[in-house]
């Protein structure tokens, strides 16, 4: 009996490793066969040096993307984050402008993101409108406020520690080299890439190990369902909006510090980005499927593309073509694997 | 068990409820009580608005008009978590799973069971329910994939073990073994004896006449939205209460059998 | 009466530093009020159409009008000469098909601008190795003259070799991340051109980031403060400047002229500063930059 | 008996009515709403002349919105017609520069919008990719191709016969003002505002009439219950795609033609507009749910809120604030609505 | 109707069909045919494979090996088209309705009546809708609201009533009087023994034993996905069928009754 039942396990964990295994190797496969491609084209591509950089241009699609990976779980979209990216880093720029020491101004940006989300969330339960709807209309909003309180016009000389989060780097090593210059011996990994593992092992944990995780994908499986059996839909909903909103305020945040100046129009489409990763790392949107590791994986995918095809001198507009191609194909090669 | 005394408390007291959407009245003014204990069934034609009185007692509705007592005491039923609260458990008709989890999490789904540090306690929840379901249907091993892919009595053995795992004090059993084949039915015939003599009161809701006759203390028949009679069962025949749900009323010339109706 | 102000896109510095102009022009005077107006993008040309037409509905006093394609802008333009509504051209030129319709045209000269800093550009490197291009919208009016004229510089005048051009859409990010690639691409880069505001900030964070951007000469455009101190820190060997702030102003003097019935020039050109390091704290210089 | 089958069609037929018209009068009533607002804001706003003016501006996002609404109601989403719409524009102006007269390179202009929405069709259909994804790849590519077809220049000199289209007026009447000089005494009914009334009857048609038209709501209500019932789903998408595509070019001969140029850039962010326009006027992004005349109103709504605010001087960062805030009030109207 | 002789050809003749879900065999090696004017009862645990037989044979599911003949020729059915064309209909398990639409629609979705000009003719799909829906439910009215407010029962009764309007040659039934009332149950069961005399072939999928012995002429029994017996209905008692469903075989010492079993 009792060993039975440990077959039993076995036989579901093996099942589970199997498939979640089978996603995994076939999108790192698509990564790897890239990387190859483009280090034929272009040598300078797998250097440590690009290592880093693709590390580092990735980690704002990968927080939005995170984000979106919660909203479209629960069966909903979140098309305001590159507006929101865009308000909450502006709103630090004002924020220190205006005398506050840079970490708090960097919390009031964040917490300005979690309120658009806050917002978006109620307006998607308590309303009951479809979160592209409510969401395209953040998009707007927002993006207006963060016009409107700035001119337009970009908010410079924020100063050297507000530029620490975004062009830091740890473990960099530089040596001496010929005639006492100096010379890199290790680039450093870049501070937004350590962020951007933190923030994806906190959501992987949440989603799942916590019961809010558990409930944001039955809420995405069968809303009704989801209800009816207790679960508090609207508040799980509210907070995977919320948490996507914040998340867009810390990308925003790392964007702005990576540029040294605050853009009100930064983030433009930035949201089609984000639903390629998540989309491409095996999230439904029809909800209840989708894992963090898979957007991770996703947003590499689109981060080394771009930065390859820029590498390789690939004319931008042939770049469109190419990118959109490919998510076509990466999602094409998920659906197959899960038609078996 | 012995029948109820008309004194006692009743568990669920439901009085005048109403529900209408638009033009249609599904619920026309219906009382109904329960007692600890005691089995009602719920018959009536197709439309009849079964399921929506017993969607208003589980808190999935909210009734236009009518007033719910549990224990005596007067309730609001505003959510499921309303009712779930005061032990009431519901399988629905339309069996409310969501399909990408698997049985135990669905199983546990609003209650999930945690470690102490309050993470979820995935295994304990897969032993618990495997020891649940088995005792429904020894058959059932696939407890690790996702549920959509269940035949529907599968799925319906989980909807059922999820009301009975909790501590439940009302049960409502909306046609729970339509989609069951018979081995799996005489298993819910016996849950529901057991459960009824652990002092739990139970809605079933069927068009089953035999598993009502076998099972029910009362039978309550509603008829286009109004409730047009609650008997015990000694007092009617199956042909009377075919009788009341298809015309909506008794045979002419209906005596009570040994003992007053109830209502 | 109402001047109404219409520009390319409300959503960049450049042009609501052409805002500040006008709002300056206006000053001390009580006759004349503007509002100002333009899509949310440089590309988005119906919208401007749209702008110009509820313009001339509402029966403005004149309009100043800086066109985001040189063609499509026309009939609009000849919509307000038809309804009496005098029009000044700023930025960027309309076809010939518009002679006439409008009363003046204000400009820097974003073609000799291109040039004048592909001069530069030769100056500092010589006449071989790469030259990077990093654009901003592809096909925008100003775009195709500044651009286009510096890469046809450099083929004229050099044999340096174009990598580029890449398109940033106006998003720094995007022009940071190109930048990026574009020096880890090529270590043998010897100079490299960022075509507008957010493209050039972008840029020089990137030259600022880089490890490898050692001898490598940089120009940008506009003048915004970010580009100042990029200039003044020795990342960028200089910056070419419109008086973009001069364009507002001016456009908006011209159109009051006009309407109280002076002669006006049918071309006022607004110029274009190389700053650099050495020129920054000129007059010449200061006079241009916001 | 035969009166009691007259009475039941009868409480049908009012039942069906009662709720259309619920639903129009809600809608028509927000449009007059906006005009007495904007009537009060700036005088000018209510003129014959600025009344021709929003037909002539709501013309491409009503055509672009009612081949959104055929999408939507399968219960797809297409993101492309913005991109589609430039290609489409583009092409046409290069077969005019080729040599090809007017209307044969309008037709060849429309050909190539359908192309891509069957491509679209088939990547969702045969490809079983998510429409949001597939249509997102489309646009990439269509505005990667031209550009790439134009070198991102503007395709101009496209002759007088090339801007009849957009630019002609039916019924102007002008007169003879004082001092010789012309007089407009009615501005005319722009063509396009004629063909947009032409393409809604006619799809309207397809909507309500026919029995692709019922399949389409079939397919968007419950797509494995339309197959077993034996529609031809996968045809099914493909003609509403294709037809999304179809008008996405219609739309961008219309936009090219009033440009007097060919612009591989315009179009940018338009799907967003008739995304909006749709769902404002009732169509649900869950498939099942949507009419022509719905999407009309919708189209006006905020054809009208961008022509008033403009009219009244709003700044344009506050504009975009407005109309993210109205398109979601609009959609709560809608849902309060429905709720009864 | 007498019982078909062994020689005629079956209208319906599935051999050796089997279907793989993953590791799951839903359907393991099984035969099974079907003469006209006769009912095959498909009965089994749940989970037994039933439902994606008949969904095999549907057209909405492809088998990984068999062969199905209609009429003694070999056929494929790719798509549910593909069965409708050999006057094939199903009722399916879980009701194939499209929620937005009236039950005219439904019922006609897929082959609307048509005006000469090619226009859809609502008006009489509305009347035609009316009388067939008349006949298997008389308190059927709201016909113009959406299905999706419609009671499980009703929308049930538009399921089936789907099935028999056309040109039906070979009728699946799967589970169709699960939600129905008892008055519904009737008319369905005098539907069928009408369908039988006009020469009708039907499997009904069924967990309802009397059902099954009054209207069915063969019997056969799923197990775990296997065929585990077809018997004609004289041959064995519900207890024998009961076995079989059970355990997978006859009770020990089993032996026909008047007449040999089929297979
Ligand atoms: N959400 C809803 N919107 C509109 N009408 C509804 C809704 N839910 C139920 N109804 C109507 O209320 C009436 C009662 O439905 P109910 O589901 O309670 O019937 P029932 O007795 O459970 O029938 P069955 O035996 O078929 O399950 C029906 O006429 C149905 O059409
Ligand atoms: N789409 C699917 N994907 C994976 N497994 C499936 C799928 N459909 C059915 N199955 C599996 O195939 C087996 C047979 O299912 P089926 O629905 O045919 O059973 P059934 O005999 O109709 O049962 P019930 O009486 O409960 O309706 C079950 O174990 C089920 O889990
Ligand atoms: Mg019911
Ligand atoms: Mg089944």
């Amino acid at each position: 009996m009792v060993e039975f039942f440990a077959q039993l396990r076995a036989r579901g964990a093996s099942f589970r490793l199997s498939k979640g295994a089978f996603h995994r190797i076939s999108a790192i496969l698509t990564v790897l066969i890239l990387i190859v491609i483009f280090s034929v084209a272009s040598p300078a591509f797998s250097s440590t040096n690009n290592a880093m950089t693709i590390l580092l241009q990735t980690s704002v699609i990968g927080m939005l993307g995170i984000g979106l990976t919660l909203v479209i779980i629960t069966g909903g979209i979140d098309l305001s984050v590159g507006s929101v990216l865009a308000l909450a880093g502006t709103v630090t720029g004002l924020v220190i402008k205006a005398g506050v020491p840079v970490l708090p101004a960097m919390f009031i940006g964040v917490a300005v993101g979690a309120l658009c989300g806050l917002i978006n969330g109620f307006v998607v339960t308590k309303m009951r409108i479809t979160p592209f709807v409510a969401t395209l209309g953040m998009m707007m909003m927002a993006r207006g406020v963060a016009l409107e309180l700035t001119g337009a016009a970009p908010v410079s000389r924020l100063g050297e520690s507000f530029s620490i989060l975004g062009q830091g780097r740890l473990f960099r090593i530089v040596g001496e080299g010929p005639h006492g210059l100096p010379s890199v011996v290790f680039p450093g990994i870049p501070y937004p890439a350590i962020l951007l593992l933190l923030v994806a092992l906190s959501v992987a944990y949440l989603l799942r190990r916590r019961a809010t995780g558990r409930h944001i994908y039955a809420t995405g499986s069968n809303e009704e369902a989801a209800r009816l059996a207790g679960v508090k839909v609207d508040r799980t909903k509210i907070i995977a909006y919320t948490l996507s909103g914040a998340l867009a305020g810390l990308a925003g945040i790392v964007l702005m510090s990576r540029l040294g100046t605050a853009q009100p129009n930064e983030g433009v489409m930035y949201e089609l980005d984000a639903i390629a990763a998540a989309v491409i790392g095996g999230a439904s949107l029809m909800g209840g499927v989708g894992t963090i590791g898979g957007t991770i994986i996703g947003a590499f995918i689109i981060g080394i593309l771009r930065n390859g095809l820029n590498m390789a001198g690939v004319s931008s507009f042939i770049q469109q073509i190419i990118i959109g191609f490919v998510v076509i194909v990466a999602v094409y090669i998920d659906q197959m694997r899960n038609r078996r | 068990m012995s029948k109820p005394s008309k004194n006692a408390t009743p568990l669920v007291d439901m009085k005048n409820i109403e529900k209408h959407f638009g033009g249609v009245v599904a619920v026309n003014n219906v009382s109904a009580n329960l007692y600890a204990g005691e089995v009602v069934g719920l018959l009536g034609h197709n439309g009849a608005g079964k399921s929506c009185l017993m969607r208003i007692l589980s808190g999935a509705m909210t009734p236009n008009e009518g007033v719910i007592s549990v224990n005596g005491e007067k309730v609001e039923l505003k959510s499921p978590l309303d009712a779930r609260d005061l032990g009431i458990e519901t399988i629905y008709q339309t069996l409310a799973l969501a399909n990408h989890l698997n049985a135990p999490s669905n199983l546990f789904l609003g209650r999930e069971l945690k470690t102490p540090f309050g993470n979820l306690d995935d295994k304990r929840m897969l032993e618990e329910s495997r020891q649940v379901l088995h005792r429904l249907n020894p058959n059932f091993k696939n407890l690790l994939d996702p549920v959509s892919s269940l035949s529907g009595g599968q799925r319906q053995v989980i909807a059922i073990a999820r009301a009975i795992y909790f501590n439940v004090k009302i049960l409502i059993m909306d046609e729970p073994t339509a989609a069951l084949g018979p081995s799996e039915t005489a298993m819910v015939s016996e849950l529901i004896q057991e459960l009824k003599n652990q002092g739990i009161g139970i809605f079933l809701v069927s068009h089953d006449m035999h598993d009502v006759f076998d099972l029910c203390d009362r039978v309550m028949v509603m008829n286009k939205g109004r409730n047009v009679g609650t008997h015990h069962i000694e007092d009617v025949t199956k042909d009377d209460v075919l009788s009341l749900i298809i015309k909506g009323e008794l045979p002419g010339g209906w005596t009570p059998g040994k003992k007053e109706a109830v209502q | 009466g109402e001047i109404a102000v219409i520009v390319k896109t409300t959503n960049s510095n450049f042009w609501m530093n052409v805002d500040r102009g006008a709002n300056a022009a206006l000053e001390g005077q009580s006759e004349f009020t503007y509002t100002f107006s333009g899509p949310e993008s440089e590309t988005a040309i119906a919208n401007q159409i749209n702008l110009v037409e509820n313009a001339v509905n509402r029966g403005v006093s004149g309009i100043v009008l800086a066109p985001s394609d040189p063609e499509a802008l026309v009939p609009a333009v000849r919509q307000a000469y038809e309804n009496g509504i005098p029009v000044v051209i700023i930025d960027s030129e309309l076809s010939e098909a518009a002679d006439g319709y409008y009363q003046s045209f204000l400009s820097t000269n974003n073609c000799a601008a291109g040039e004048l800093v592909a001069e530069n550009m030769i100056e500092q490197v010589g006449t071989s190795g790469k030259v990077a291009v990093m654009s901003y919208v592809a096909g925008a009016g100003s775009e195709i003259g500044r651009v286009g004229c510096f890469t046809d510089y450099l083929a004229e005048h050099s044999d340096l070799e174009i990598v580029g051009p890449f398109y940033s859409q106006s998003q720094m990010g995007t022009a940071l991340n190109q930048t990026t690639d574009v020096l880890s691409a090529n270590s043998d880069l010897v100079g490299i051109f960022g075509a507008n505001e957010p493209t050039a900030v972008g840029m020089g964070r990137a030259l600022a980031q880089s490890d490898n951007n050692d001898g490598i000469v940089a120009f940008g455009f506009d003048g915004n403060e970010d580009l100042q101190d990029l200039v003044r820190y020795g990342v960028l060997n200089g910056i070419a400047v419109q008086g973009s702030f001069q364009m507002g102003e001016m456009g908006v003097r011209a159109i009051m002229d006009f309407l109280q019935g002076n002669a006006i020039d049918e071309f006022i050109d607004t110029g274009v500063v190389l700053v650099t390091p050495d020129n920054i704290d000129e007059p010449e210089a200061q006079n241009v930059l916001y």
